[in-house]
């Protein structure tokens, strides 16, 4: 799929649907739709090319407000839908999203599959770590101990980190933001829409009925620059509201380091989103708050032939070697015999 | 006949002009043969193969393969045991047989399971080197039968079948365990020349097959040679056997097996529709053939797609549907169970779909390898809410294809999920089958909306009350479907009480429409009458071959076999007031029964078996006869 | 009044004895209010609290809360809008009312979405600080209805809620969007007084609630005060009304909703057997409430399990039930499509395991919020292959506790899978309920096998053919079991053709067997006559209202109420030959109509609303007067 | 659970029950059989305290063979079902046997849950990289461009490494094994049975009719010692038929390196089995053959509480602080009212 040069200019509001938003006021969708919305006038296609597949949960609703091909599914299968989609029209720029419980718990599978596919598919993972349309229930993301409508006693359950799961099926792009910083949220989204191949992207987002504050501890505005590690290609990892923070390797462990003194920035891990190997981007996915920062950010691409790619060509060289399909030989590929 | 005799037989094969003995020819209209041994004998090929040939000389013909669940269960076992059905004749010989004229036991285990079958007088084939002390007791025999008498009301041959196969490949450089394998060719060349057939077609399949090994060609081919000449020269067969070829309608021919109709049926679509058919699948028995054989046409128009599971691949059919291929998903039972929820977002969201249920025995992992017609109120009634769907069944293998056809056919002129029902006999069984001309085939067009003018993804066709198919990238339709209630018009998101009431039926009303589309329904016999036996199906044959038989008898009866289950034919309620009595023999526990008796209120009777096989004849007919009296 | 002087009096709240103004009182004998709001503005916690203090007056009551699938539509739009009905009265109501008497409304939008339904002259009850312009146009409004005489049918009551509540709590550390909600209290205590109820219940219930925030409690408190002394001071009403409690069986009551009768249900159960229930479930609308509330019983013999999904749910309890405890998954219509392949294991495996499917609107997502009846002939058939369960229903919310324990009692005496099959309605909808003694419940009694001799997983009980329960841990009863068919006497797995035919013949024998544990079907009405009105589940208060006001009108009319829907009554049969003709309502096409018409070939009519609404007694009660003419 | 002191000796022929074992002739699951039938009766429970949980495949069979407590279940379903019987019955054993497809296509998800719970269930995965039962689909380990049945143009999938998502899924026990070798089977099940928590065990099997020779490649015996890399805790990484290999650390990938000259034993990793940051075993997980040798023996073993003890402690929990629950009670937990 090549942008389209002689695509009318789009702007913002060709993408904004005519439904009404039914959103809680507050919740962190809207930022994520806004940007989304934002983001597609970019990608240089025509409107028509994007299809939005989502399963179930307030963040699949997500389909109705964007004005472009749509379709919200059933829970938990929208990667599985999705990859129908790319197959037989990959043509169609195909966007996924769902929520922690529509992909990580009834869902997980189709996700994980789709991700070792390397299924050309952009998924957006909007992580609330609850389930906010059934109204409160402990998601694979809550925390041990959490306190939810079926956990009166706290959760028993050890979360699952979606990047670590993504770079286990070896995703090819795999990458982390947050509603509300929009900007970066914004810079992400086209990122992700550039990648060929599986764009894995969780999103934290901010669910304000059911888990209020639930990234509060690294997006709260006096304390975010020390909590979040906003990587840059190719760039040392350097963090902080002063920027005086940086993470080094200490053997095969990340530790943050002070810069000033004896360390400086040339000690510091330099960030490189094209490693084929998966281990650095592991480890940055295993950095959890408040312990260390959380990076944000493009953590993983590479370039992998896509799923869809693979299986044209393999259709193509079929025919170059077979011939094209011909029915009526088909029909007599067998012992045939004739009755007059 | 001594073994070292028949060695000597055997060993002359390469000779220009074998020595033949003098043998008579007796004509049969009709014949059925049993092939059965271990798993490991080759039964299945032996089978196929005679059966190709038997195609070839123009017999119309049925079959029944059946193999254990397990792969391969101990050598020598009773569970281990395998065999293939063939019914051939000079006329439409409608099922595998009721009754088997001969049987081929490879070893003692196949002769345990299958010995019961056999007709008083018939032809038992044995591979007397099988019967070892062994294998006779793994077969829980005290004595051997071939030698205590026990078998005395059978033509009984005893032939050291693996003996003659080693010694006949005694210079082949294969290890001496391949060389055993061959044995099952030995056993078809026998066959071959008691029924008088050619061997050209296997010889040809020989080349075709093990083109690559050699050796292994030559071997089988070596093999098949020396059966063939162990007939003719041993002194061991006083007759064999004529078959005439059956009067067909002119054209060409080839068999065909369900699975194999089902996938071609496929390619024909995307011929028919010049549209791509989306193929996703998760393996499954007996289901698995046609993605495998699907799979394989990937210089057609055909995409082929092994999901993660039986949701992912439903899934990924109807995204491929919603995107403008035609989406398909094959599976088996415990499949379709997994794919409710799926299909009734298909029929919320109005796209086509096609889903092949190839029935077997259930439930849970139930009988895999066996057949049954257990999964039709499933598929009618089988997704929660009211969610209906169409289902059609076929009738035969050769009928997979044309209702393969139907399927996407009425998936794509009404926007719907259209269950196809087939089962393990028809997927497995094979029977000759007029190859149809391109231009025969009923068209298959499909009208994508393209025209942004008025656009709404709900508006109906007056008619068919079908949405209309939008493909991606068409500019200016941009829309969202989904699964929750939508507005009758507007298709948004609408959870107004009337709007619901109105869509619920609707969405019913579009599946009642598709009678519009049922053939009239065709009565074999009389209008009217006592009996009508009605069916569904795969017992098709069964129940033609009785209803023949019972009105030759000079019975009031009549049948009728239908292909459109959800919904019925509309021409049905008329019919059935005609007939005193309705039969209705199925291979579950009642399950047309019950909607014939719903919809009608007429006390129909059911004739059920469940057994993991298919009907015989005799058993409809004696119900016939019984409901006549 | 002016917002002023009504400001005066609610701030005479904290006066000893407040400024009364004479009002009359009259009497009553049933009343039907809907409360109608933005979903922020807290209507069902003003209709469930209002119901809470009906219930505790001794008046018979019925209730319908309905919501939006969206957690917070967009503030003031017709899809934010959130209602609770309730109906009261000095007799058995039967139904939440099929017409409000009274509607409060607390904004623009939910006038304009509920004013259709109110009744002439019925009581209209505004939060007037709410017709803003902004709300108004929401509302789809051009003027304001309040102001320009559209609404001179009514009875309309205009009072600055909003404001008065801010006034109230001037002085109240809140925030003031904090104040703000606490307008529901406000209306809550101009309701009470209007009906002359004592505030008690709900001052229990603020400081129980919100005891650990003293601030909110004393708000709540407040402002309910405010508006219970509003009504009183303000000259606003002329008139109070009176509704006498209703003369019940003695005992103690309490109102209970349908969802908790399970829950509690289920905890009964473990103590009835001694035996824990193990609860696994995935959350989905309107099932979920059963796993918070029962999460909250850890103190009981009951493990809480929240799965992956609903087949790892259904999977978990079916592991739980082979360990030997009392397995249970809760789900709703797209849920139970998932868990089919699971039910069939159950099924197979002869496990004890209860599924309870708490229906809502389909098909695929369709309405989660609203009710429906449409899963009936999915829970019965809904499963490849012939795989019989047994399947009962609830009829009301107390009922749930009772067939809660009922189905688990069927599930381990028979050894089966039992669906049991509510609704959002009756799951939502509370009525009063006298509380059971302990020892008046059925007991329910489990046998596990623990005896070694001549054990086989097989043997069945000759009056159940329940095969015998073990628990893993017993020593010297070591098994397995599966999916695939097994041996009649063995267990071992077995291919056999008629051992299968036997054991799929035996398992649906087993399911019909548990006929002779249903009892005697209870007839309201005549035992002849022209019309029976069959009905089951959730609309028997519709059936029941409709049937007594028709008998009354002296229509040769009665009703039956079906609890097990498979097997159905043994005497249903009979019952329905002694009428001309049999109505049956359902909240879906025609369901248990199928089932009914196939079994006993009676021509049943059926009176069908697909709506996501239960039905008005009215609706039966005109179909009933039509066919008995 | 703790084995009980006066239980009867038992010994392999106890754990034999009566069916015949319907594998083919030359199945590596015959081994993994009789290895398992030998480990059980070490275990110090009696027999019948133990229950086998299987799927579908051949793989799946196993529990009849067993002469203990035994489901065999349906498709991909067993570690749910397994944590139902776990949870309701904590006093027995739970192993649970899957294949490649069971456990990573269909049934992916609930093993990957049933890890991250850490539900005490021993997960015996028999990886012989096809569909054995459906005779011969690829499955999620088949080779990219692996020819099969279903596949006769070549998979266009790209694997998954069971193990490396396990890692992911942060599973307490993580090995791997293979059919041919016995004795290390045997030890490796015998780590699998003490370990408290969810154990995974990754059996390499040959599938001799439809995939044969598909772990040839690090099992024959000619090159079996320098394509496999024998874990022991504690010890340093050595192998090769003459130990003079070994794995030694560079940055953050692992290298083979030749012992003797400049390398020297201390240079190498030593395998610590209960380290908790998974880095190092992850990295162990991502060497494949033909390039590095194949890591065998137990990978990772730490302690955390199991799902069960986290749920029966929350339960008692709410014994003490609520008192035993008491029906009457309960059911007059609300506004109640008589009448006389
Ligand atoms: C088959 C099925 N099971 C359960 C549900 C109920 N359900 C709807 S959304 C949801 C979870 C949503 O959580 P998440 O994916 O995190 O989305 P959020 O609402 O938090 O954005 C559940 C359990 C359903 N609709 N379908
Ligand atoms: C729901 C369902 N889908 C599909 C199948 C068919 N099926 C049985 S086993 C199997 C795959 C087996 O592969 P694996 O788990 O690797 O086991 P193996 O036979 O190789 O040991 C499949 C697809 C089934 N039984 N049930
Ligand atoms: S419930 Fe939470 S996630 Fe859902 S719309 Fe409201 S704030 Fe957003
Ligand atoms: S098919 Fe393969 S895995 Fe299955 S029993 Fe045979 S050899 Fe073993
Ligand atoms: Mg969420
Ligand atoms: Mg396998």
């Amino acid at each position: 799929m090549t942008p389209t040069d002689a695509a009318p200019k789009l702007d913002k509001k060709d993408f904004v649907s005519d439904q009404d938003v039914r959103w809680c006021p507050g919740c962190g969708d809207y930022s994520i739709l806004a940007q989304m919305q934002k983001v597609l006038p970019e990608i240089g296609l025509p409107r028509e090319k994007f299809v939005f597949v989502s399963g179930i949960g307030c963040s699949s609703r997500f389909p109705y407000y964007v004005n472009t091909y749509g379709f919200h599914t059933i829970h938990g299968r929208a990667p599985a839908i999705a990859s129908g989609v790319k197959l037989a029209n990959p043509d169609l720029q195909v966007w996924v999203v769902t929520g922690d419980g529509d992909g990580l718990s009834i869902g997980g599978n189709h996700l994980m599959h789709a991700l070792r596919r390397n299924m050309d598919l952009k998924i957006l993972l909007f992580n609330n770590r609850i389930y906010g349309l059934t109204k409160g229930q402990y998601s694979p993301t809550s925390e041990l101990g959490k306190k939810t409508k079926s956990t009166p006693f706290g959760s028993p359950d050890y979360p699952i980190h979606p990047i670590t799961l993504a770079l286990a099926a070896e995703a090819t792009f795999v990458a982390r933001t947050v509603d509300v910083n929009p900007k970066h949220l914004a810079e992400t989204l086209a990122r992700a829409a550039q990648h060929k191949g599986s764009a894995f992207v969780e999103i934290y987002q901010n669910c304000n009925i059911f888990n209020d504050g639930a990234f509060k501890n690294i997006t709260e505005k006096d304390i975010r620059d020390d909590m979040q590690l906003v990587l840059e290609d190719g760039k040392p990892m350097i963090f902080g509201k002063d920027r005086d923070k940086g993470i080094r390797v200490n053997g095969t462990r990340l530790e943050v380091v002070q810069l000033g003194g004896a360390v400086s920035e040339k000690d510091l891990l330099v960030h490189n989103e094209s490693d084929s190997d998966t281990t650095l981007a592991t480890l940055l996915s295993r950095m959890h708050a408040p312990e260390m920062p959380v990076p944000m950010g493009v953590i993983r691409a590479v370039r992998r032939p896509s799923y869809h790619e693979l299986m044209r060509s393999q259709e193509e060289d079929a025919q170059k070697k077979l011939g094209k399909g011909d029915l009526g030989k088909l029909l007599r590929d067998a012992d045939i015999w004739d009755v007059r | 006949m001594t073994p070292s005799s028949s060695a000597a037989a055997a060993t002359t094969q390469d000779q220009e002009k074998p020595r033949t003995h003098a043998h008579k020819t007796e004509k049969l209209d009709h014949v059925c043969i049993r092939f059965a041994g271990d798993s490991g004998d080759g039964m299945q090929i032996t089978g196929s193969q005679f059966t190709n040939t038997t195609a070839v000389v123009g017999n119309d013909l049925a079959t029944l393969p059946d193999y254990p669940a397990e792969i391969r269960a101990p050598a020598g076992t009773l569970a281990g045991v395998s065999s293939f059905q063939l019914h051939f004749g000079d006329h439409r010989v409608y099922t595998p047989g009721d009754q088997p004229d001969v049987l081929v036991a490879m070893n003692p285990a196949a002769l345990k399971v299958h010995l019961g079958d056999l007709r008083e007088r018939g032809v038992l084939l044995t591979n007397s080197d099988a019967f070892n002390a062994g294998n006779l007791q793994k077969a829980g025999f005290q004595g051997n039968p071939l030698e205590d008498g026990s078998l005395a009301k059978y033509q009984l041959f005893k032939i050291p079948i693996s003996k003659l196969t080693n010694e006949t490949l005694k210079d082949s450089p294969l290890p001496t365990k391949s060389k055993e394998r061959c044995k099952n060719f030995f056993a078809l060349g026998v066959l071959l020349w008691l029924y008088q057939r050619p061997m050209d077609v296997s010889l040809a399949w020989i080349q075709d097959k093990f083109g690559k090994k050699p050796e292994l060609a030559d071997a089988n081919t070596r093999a098949l040679k020396a059966g063939y000449h162990f007939g003719e020269t041993a002194e061991m067969f006083q007759v064999t056997y004529e078959v005439a070829p059956m009067k067909r309608e002119p054209g060409t021919y080839r068999n065909i097996a369900g699975n194999q109709a089902v996938a071609i049926g496929m390619v024909a679509v995307s011929e028919l529709s010049g549209l791509p058919v989306f193929l996703a699948s998760y393996p499954i028995t007996p289901a698995s053939d046609v993605l495998h054989e699907l799979s394989g046409y990937k210089n057609f128009n055909v995409h082929t797609f092994q999901a993660e599971d039986e949701i992912a691949a439903a899934g990924a059919a109807i995204g491929a549907s919603f995107a403008g291929a035609l989406g398909v998903t094959t599976t088996s039972g415990p499949g379709l169970d997994l794919k409710a929820e799926s299909v009734s977002l298909a029929l919320r969201a109005e796209l086509p779909l096609v889903v092949v249920d190839i029935q077997r025995g259930g439930p849970s992992t139930g009988l895999p390898t066996k057949t049954e017609q257990a999964d039709l109120l499933h598929a009618i009634y089988g997704r929660h809410g009211e969610a209906p769907v169409c289902v059609i069944a076929a009738k035969s293998p050769g009928d997979c294809f044309y209702m393969t056809i139907e399927a996407f056919r009425l998936a794509a002129k009404y926007m719907t999920p259209v269950i196809l029902l087939t089962d393990g006999y028809i997927a497995n069984g094979a029977e000759p089958w007029k190859i149809p001309a391109f231009s025969d085939l009923k068209p298959l067009k499909v009208n994508f909306r393209t025209d942004p003018a008025n656009f709404s993804p709900a508006t109906r066709d007056p008619a068919t009350l079908a949405r209309p198919w939008v493909k991606p990238g068409t500019p200016g339709l941009e829309h969202r479907i989904g699964g929750i209630e939508s507005d009758y018009n507007t298709g948004n998101i609408s959870y107004d009480p009337k709007n619901h009431e109105k869509m619920v039926r609707t969405r019913q009303e579009k599946i009642d429409r598709i009678a519009q589309d049922v053939p009239p329904t065709e009565i074999l016999g009389d209008k009217k009458g006592k009996l009508l036996v009605v069916g569904w199906g795969s017992t098709f044959g069964a129940i033609q071959a009785a209803v023949v038989r019972s009105r030759a008898k000079g019975l009031s009866v009549s049948s009728v076999h239908i292909t459109h289950m959800n919904p019925l034919p509309p021409d049905l309620g008329g019919i059935l007031k005609n007939f005193d009595k309705v039969l209705i023999p199925e291979l579950n526990l009642g399950q047309l029964l019950k909607l014939i008796r719903a919809k009608y209120l007429v006390d129909a009777i059911g004739l059920n078996k469940i057994q993991g096989l298919p009907f015989r004849a005799a058993e409809i007919e004696a119900k016939i006869e019984e409901l006549c009296k």
